[in-house]
């Protein structure tokens, strides 16, 4: 059942990427990047990430994608329809260059997964914290025991790129 | 599942690549580098079952830093727009010196 | 050095303050130098004010009361303090150098090189020269630049010479002998160039000081070789030990004194090394009397005869010191013959009694060339001044009625004697000194180098016998060339018609008193200087009034504790020299006699001859043909120094530069500059300003690291 | 009294500091007070400097004095350490004795951003004290490299037409220089490492390391082309002129009065101690003996031809820091204390030279020689000054640039005749270049009406001018204080050197090298394996 589900997703998920890659108009772009973003957050979910999933299908689908709907439109993208690929030798080498990595990697990865996989153990390391403290709770503990500086740095980022975004995008006096 | 994942995120990050090579229109160049985080969100998640829960708490992070990046990405966006009144980024060579 | 501490002699005689000697004249270039300094300021913001500066004040020059006084006046306390000195020495019985070290002047290591001086018999002859006939100069440059702007400075700079030539006689060693040696040439080249507005003078200055820098070169590499060779470098050390040390006539030796005669054809204007001396008659007239006749030039003299002892070890040096110097006799005098500029014709006779000088070290008559040395610095710097007198006058007369006549040609003259009696007798006096008429100061002087050449082709083991027989008939040649053009140069001059317009035959008129008394004194050593070293031959023939003159070999036993250890060698290994004449036979007073008559009848024959004949001035005079012109124009010799010598190096240095420096060496430069240049270029094509060309790249830089990964 | 103060406690880094310390003021202080300032400053440290004259004892031998070190990069074994020898003593006074006067002749030629220039000015002088003072071969190095720094903006900001391409180029040339000599700083830091057991950078420790003949070959190579470009020997001297021309006319005097010194400083602190076989090679000693002579001669000759008046000058430097190298590479005592002295006296004759061109500059704003003629009419004293810091150049007995030279041929010729023989000629040459000059700019008729209203000397030209042409005679009449101070070092250097292996040995041991490639090629390979196997850890 969960690899069929997971297939599922993956299909759904690299199709659409191609989707954002090849649409001619932002906002098929923008609607195909939410279904890969959507996908991926079942690929968390089977992969026992629940709270990640969650994040990503509100911060990131949601929010985030909304912001990029936002300038589409703000901007009046929304009806561009003409070709903005680049020439042929540039896809050509595009191809090139996106394909012997795809290849390499997966030559790197598509062949021992079984020793790779025995080598990390059994796949069961955070079983335990998920049992314990819940899908929130095995996330959140570290991230405001251990990991708590960089949160509250994380925090301050946020705030300057808005103070940022706010300084760039306000229109020149 | 690690495998399979990891080539799932291997595939969704070349397609990125690819997207950031071939397309002029900047938004799109913007959402596949998008992609290309979420690939790499991907194989963060794949590790943490068998790592443990810090891969989850990076992947945290970079949700976060993606949702920065965005904004204020998309803010130099509106203000190259405003001035070259377009988003294809051929005519964005002043790096050229 | 043999006195080590300071103010030490070894002698029983005490110099009485021998430092203040040297002191005085730059005591006196300080005073006049300062003065010089601010009259030139005056001077200075008058012309920027676009004028002239007024050097007159009611009718007296306002620059002269002071440099007047001090000028000659040092000069006069220096020849005062020198016979003091001298008379001490005289009744002293010196047989060592005294010598007085004051400080270490250069001292590292083995070398040292004290600021000290040497008192000896050689020095004190040049002491008296240098600083009597120099006092008669400086007297004598009171009349002759009382009209010159330039007069305080022209004081310094003469005051500077004095200086540096007592210090060039007085040193105790090679390097403060260099000292001075340098040091003249560069108060020569001040001197000559001293009216520097005139390009041409200022040219004349600038060819002496290089061209006497070339003999320096010599010079310094002789130092360095003695050193080498003893680590030492002051007089005494070195002739101490020259005879142990040296092999006779070994290659070291030779090498020492070619480097040596280097130097002294560079500084006593010989072949090849000559050309600098005519163009120096473009100073003041009296400069000219002073250094370039009577002192400096005749350094070189005293370089070989101080260094005698190292000579007379070299007899193939010797040789060529006697050789350079007979050709350049001869040579000279040929110039000489055709010369119409009145200076010039002093200058190649200068060269040409030089010449005689060199020939009489050369052949190891110290005392002869020493001898010749001094009645010439009188008889020279008498026609120089004489000359002078004639030119300042005649540019009066010119400037009066602004004729644009070259004041100094000869051929513009004639007659002067009716304007200028004294200057006109005196110059005789000098003539027949110079040419060798008996019984004046030029003939004992000259006969005893002729007769000394002579009298070695017939030593017994002389290594070039036919060579000094030659030596022996050009200089008697030489002598006969030289009462020709004197005389020619007194006809043309004094006697005849006056050929410069009667309107300015109004303003020729006899030099100031200031100026013709040091004619006349010079006019009496002129006449009386031979007699200090008449030779007993020669004392007890007719020539000597059968032992009538009084003083007989006195300079030869003077400078005997000088000389003494070169003859010593020479005739250890030369054997007894002849005492007749090669070829001919006849002593010494045979001729003599002959030599006098020779010459007394080419004066008379001149006089004669010349005195009859019409002479065209200057601006209507033909341009001279055949042999007559190749004189004239000097035998070519500054054309072929120019077109071999100047104009190579010149172009030389102009491809040096612009091609050597500029294309290959900066080209190489500019070429390692330019391909970084060109790497970076070609790399910036990939900066295409593209982001998708950024990211394509980083892509390949990705897989790069994939593949290393991989594989 | 100077006990008293415990002067040699202090004096150095005082030398060293203060000048930082103005710069500062000056930075701090009002644009119309900087150079005042600035002045105030170097005259202060020069003051202080007099002092070293006293301090320094020729008596206690030619080792360091007044010595202090404290760690200051602990960890590579870098002391900040200082001292003084009777080598360095000279170059340290040269250049506070040339700093404040050079600051005096920029009062009016400066205009424009006084403040900066100033500063930088007393910046250089930090570097140049430094590089002389330090006995830490780190520490040299910085200041060595920090010197460049002030002297490229000096030039490229307040230079001429063609500032920023002399500017450049002296920058680059010299610092392709320098980074090769970084390498071979490394390389013995590392060595030292390896066979001694010490990481260290001071001078003392770096001598004790036992280099092979063939390592000390290369080490020569490295270090000499450094300081070879910076001296600067023909034929690496093209950046010369040009620096020269474009720099302003303090620029000028201190990179000819002392930093040109460094190079030859370099020369005699380093390459002969520290490589005594391959300084002593003789192939090694004809190479720098005719690249010298060559020198010499080459850029008298080009000088000659020059039609500018401060190109002129700097060719004349060229050849003198030929005079240098000869007397350097003579390996006797006559030779290094004749070209010590040479540096002296360039320093304040072509200082001073380079001063008066800029004075002439200012009245004129042309440096032609073509456009001058009958200067001496209307200055005089310029005349007077310019005339006898000339005739110091080309060495008249009696001034300061005669005892150099002379020692330095004598020297030379001790080792070599025949080269003596045309480095002889070289003194020809210079009045082969100099009178023309002197006499198409002050002598001649004054022809043209813009030379007319050249004024004198100022008051304060003459000051500047007095001290060196002073320092001049004094040094040329009695330099036996000088010879006196130097000659323990100096001979401490001629020991090191003579008591390495002899010529002859070291010959056949190098060739020996280069035929089985033994220790210096190990090295090599060691440094290989360390990266190669960086590169195997990352897999």
């Amino acid at each position: 059942m969960a690899e069929i589900l997971f297939f599922i997703f993956a299909a759904v998920a690299v199709g659409a990427a191609v989707g954002v890659v090849v649409s001619r108009s932002p906002v098929a772009s923008l609607l195909f990047m939410v279904t890969t973003l959507a996908s991926t957050a079942g690929i968390f979910v089977l992969l026992e990430a629940h709270f990640l999933a969650a994040l990503q299908i509100m911060v990131y689908a949601g929010a985030i994608m909304v912001l990029f709907l936002f300038v589409i439109m703000l901007l009046n993208l929304g009806h561009e329809y003409q070709r903005d690929i680049r020439g042929n030798v540039a896809v050509i080498m595009g191809f090139a260059v996106t394909g012997l990595m795809g290849g390499l990697l997966v030559r790197q990865l598509g062949g021992g997964t079984a020793g790779l996989e025995t080598n990390l153990g059994p796949g069961d390391a955070i079983d335990a914290a998920l049992l314990e403290y819940g899908a929130v709770g095995a996330i959140a503990r570290p991230l405001f025991t251990d990991y708590v500086v960089p949160f509250e740095l994380t925090g301050i980022l946020l705030l300057v790129a808005i103070v940022g975004a706010l300084v760039l995008a306000k229109k020149a006096s | 599942m690690l495998a399979e994942s990891l080539v799932v995120a291997g595939m969704i990050f070349v397609v990125g690549t690819l997207g950031v090579i071939v397309r002029r229109n900047v938004i799109i160049m913007f959402l596949c580098i998008e992609l290309q985080l979420n690939a790499v969100n991907l194989t963060f998640v794949a590790f943490s079952r068998y790592v443990g829960i810090e891969g989850q708490v990076f992947v945290f992070f970079v949700i976060a830093v993606a949702a920065a990046e965005a904004a204020v990405g998309l803010a130099i966006i509106i203000s190259i727009f405003r001035h070259y009144e377009t988003v294809d980024v051929s005519n964005f060579n002043l790096l050229k010196w | 050095m043999q006195a080590a501490g300071l103010g030490e002699s070894t002698a029983a005689w005490e110099p009485v303050l021998p430092w203040l000697i040297i002191l005085l004249p730059l005591l006196g270039f300080a005073i006049n130098g300062a003065l010089a300094l601010s009259a030139a300021r005056k001077s200075a913001d008058a012309v920027r004010a676009g004028g002239e500066f007024d050097f007159f004040e009611n009718g007296r020059p306002r620059t002269h009361s002071l440099p007047t006084w001090v000028g000659p006046g040092v000069m006069l306390l220096a020849f005062l303090l020198t016979l003091v000195n001298f008379a001490g020495m005289l009744g002293a019985d010196l047989h060592e150098p005294v010598v007085l070290s004051y400080w270490s002047w250069i001292s590292t290591g083995e070398l040292e090189v004290a600021a000290a001086i040497q008192l000896d018999q050689l020095s004190m002859i040049m002491m008296l020269i240098i600083t009597g006939v120099g006092l008669l100069i400086h007297v004598f440059s009171v009349g002759y630049m009382r009209d010159d702007p330039g007069y305080p400075r022209y004081f310094a700079y003469l005051n500077l010479f004095i200086f540096f030539m007592l210090v060039l006689v007085m040193g105790a060693s090679y390097p403060i002998m260099f000292i001075g040696w340098e040091g003249v040439g560069l108060c020569s080249y001040l001197l000559i160039g001293f009216w520097f507005s005139d390009e041409a003078k200022a040219s004349a200055g600038k060819k002496a000081f290089i061209v006497n820098r070339i003999g320096d070169l010599g010079f310094l590499l002789a130092i360095f070789l003695l050193y080498l060779v003893f680590q030492r470098v002051d007089f005494v050390g070195i002739f101490g030990d020259a005879e142990s040390v040296f092999e006779y006539g070994g290659s070291v030796i030779t090498w020492v004194t070619l480097f040596l005669l280097m130097a002294a054809t560079g500084k006593s204007a010989q072949i090849p090394l000559y050309v600098w001396l005519p163009d120096a008659m473009a100073g003041p007239t009296p400069v000219s009397a002073l250094i370039h006749a009577a002192t400096m030039v005749t350094a070189g003299v005293y370089l070989v005869a101080r260094s005698s002892v190292l000579f007379a070890l070299a007899p193939l040096s010797s040789a060529m010191v006697a050789g350079i110097g007979v050709l350049t006799a001869l040579f000279a005098a040929t110039i000489a013959l055709k010369q119409n500029d009145i200076k010039k014709v002093l200058a190649y006779s200068t060269i040409s009694q030089l010449g005689y000088m060199f020939l009489g070290v050369g052949v190891g008559a110290y005392t002869a060339g020493i001898f010749h040395l001094m009645t010439h610095a009188f008889f020279k710097a008498l026609l120089f001044l004489g000359a002078g007198a004639v030119i300042h006058s005649m540019h009066h007369a010119l400037h009066h009625t602004k004729k644009d006549w070259d004041a100094q040609d000869m051929r513009n003259m004639g007659g002067l004697k009716a304007y200028m009696p004294y200057t006109w007798i005196t110059m005789w006096l000098a003539t027949v000194a110079i040419a060798g008429i008996w019984p004046f100061a030029g003939f004992f002087s000259k006969d005893g180098i002729i007769w000394m050449t002579g009298a070695m082709a017939g030593a017994e083991q002389a290594p070039y016998a036919g060579l000094y027989t030659v030596y022996w008939i050009l200089a008697l040649a030489t002598a006969m060339l030289t009462a020709f053009y004197m005389t020619r140069l007194m006809v043309m001059t004094f006697h005849g018609e006056n050929r410069t317009g009667s309107r300015e035959a109004e303003h020729l008129h006899e030099a100031p008193r200031i100026m013709w008394i040091p004619l006349a004194v010079l006019a009496v050593l002129s006449v009386f200087g031979g007699w200090i070293n008449v030779s007993t031959d020669l004392r007890e023939s007719i020539l000597g009034g059968f032992g009538l003159l009084p003083m007989g070999e006195w300079l030869h036993g003077w400078l005997e504790p000088v000389t003494e250890a070169a003859h010593l060698i020479q005739e250890t290994n030369l054997g007894e020299i002849a005492h007749a004449a090669p070829i001919f036979g006849g002593g010494e007073w045979v001729w003599g006699l002959i030599s006098f008559v020779a010459a007394s009848a080419v004066v008379l024959a001149t006089l004669r001859l010349l005195g009859s004949r019409k002479v065209t001035v200057a601006v209507d005079d033909a341009e001279p043909t055949g042999l007559a012109r190749f004189l004239y124009n000097k035998w070519y010799v500054d054309e072929f120094y120019h077109r071999w010598v100047v104009d190579p190096i010149l172009t030389t240095s102009r491809v040096l530069w612009r091609v050597v420096d500029t294309t290959i060496i900066d080209g190489t430069v500019h070429l390692v500059g330019n391909g970084t240049r060109a790497l970076g270029w070609v790399v910036s094509l990939f900066q295409t300003g593209q982001v998708n060309t950024y990211a394509f790249i980083l892509t390949v830089g990705v897989l790069v690291i994939l593949s290393m990964v991989a594989f | 009294m100077l006990n008293a103060l415990a002067y040699d406690s202090w004096v150095l880094h005082a030398l060293i500091w203060l000048p930082l310390l103005g710069m500062v003021h000056v930075l701090w202080a009002a644009e119309d007070r900087a150079k005042e300032l600035a002045l105030r400053w170097s005259l202060l440290v020069f003051v202080l400097s007099v002092g070293l004259w006293w301090a320094y004892d020729p008596a206690l031998g030619g080792a360091y004095q007044l010595t202090s070190s404290r760690p200051w990069i602990a960890v590579w074994g870098v002391n900040y350490a200082l001292g003084l020898d009777g080598i360095s003593l000279f170059m340290v006074m040269l250049t506070t004795f040339t700093t404040p006067l050079a600051i005096l002749g920029s009062f009016d030629y400066i205009k424009k951003r006084q403040k900066p220039f100033y500063a930088l000015m007393l910046l250089l002088e930090v570097g140049v004290v430094g590089v002389f003072a330090a006995t830490d071969l780190f520490l040299f190095y910085v200041f060595f490299e920090l010197t460049l720094v002030p002297m490229y903006f000096i030039i490229g900001i307040w230079g001429g037409e063609r500032r920023i391409y002399a500017a450049i180029k002296f920058f680059l040339y010299t610092a392709v220089g320098s980074l090769l000599m970084l390498v071979g700083i490394l390389y013995i830091y590392a060595r030292g490492k390896t066979l001694l057991g010490v990481a260290s950078f001071a001078f003392a420790d770096l001598l004790q390391i036992p280099l092979t003949p063939g390592e000390q070959m290369w080490l020569f190579g490295a270090f000499a082309l450094a300081f070879a470009i910076k001296v600067p020997i023909f034929p690496f001297h093209t950046w010369l002129p040009d620096a020269h021309v474009e720099a302003p006319t303090a620029g000028s005097v201190v990179l000819a009065a002392v930093l040109l010194k460094m190079g030859t400083y370099g020369f005699v602190r380093f390459l002969l101690p520290f490589f005594p076989v391959a300084a002593q090679h003789p192939s090694v000693v004809t190479l720098m003996l005719t690249l010298g002579v060559v020198g010499i001669i080459y850029a008298s000759w080009v000088a000659a031809v020059q039609p500018d008046a401060k190109k002129l000058v700097a060719y004349s430097s060229v050849a003198h820091m030929g005079f240098v190298i000869i007397g350097i590479f003579a390996l006797n005592l006559n030779g290094l204390q004749g070209g010590l002295l040479v540096m002296i006296s360039h320093g304040i004759s072509t200082g001073a030279l380079f001063l008066l061109v800029g004075m002439l500059y200012e009245r004129r704003h042309t440096r032609l020689i073509a456009d001058f003629g009958g200067i001496a009419r209307v200055a005089p004293w310029l005349t007077t000054a310019f005339v006898i810091t000339a005739l110091t150049s080309i060495g008249l007995p009696g001034t300061s640039g005669f005892v150099g030279e002379f020692l330095v041929l004598l020297g030379t010729f001790e080792l070599h005749q025949g080269m003596a023989i045309f480095a002889t000629a070289g003194v020809i040459f210079a009045a082969y270049y100099m009178l023309p000059m002197i006499q198409s700019v002050f002598l001649n008729a004054l022809d043209k009406p813009e030379n007319q209203a050249v004024h004198d000397l100022s008051r304060r030209e003459i000051a500047i001018l007095a001290p060196m042409i002073a320092l001049m005679i004094v040094i040329g009449v009695h330099p036996t204080p000088l010879l006196r101070r130097m000659e323990p070092s100096v001979q401490m250097v001629l020991e090191r050197v003579h008591a390495a292996a002899p010529p002859s040995a070291a010959l056949i041991e190098f060739s020996e090298e280069e035929e089985e490639g033994t220790d210096a090629s190990d090295a090599w390979d060691e440094i290989l394996d360390r990266i190669t196997s960086g590169a195997g850890r990352a897999e």
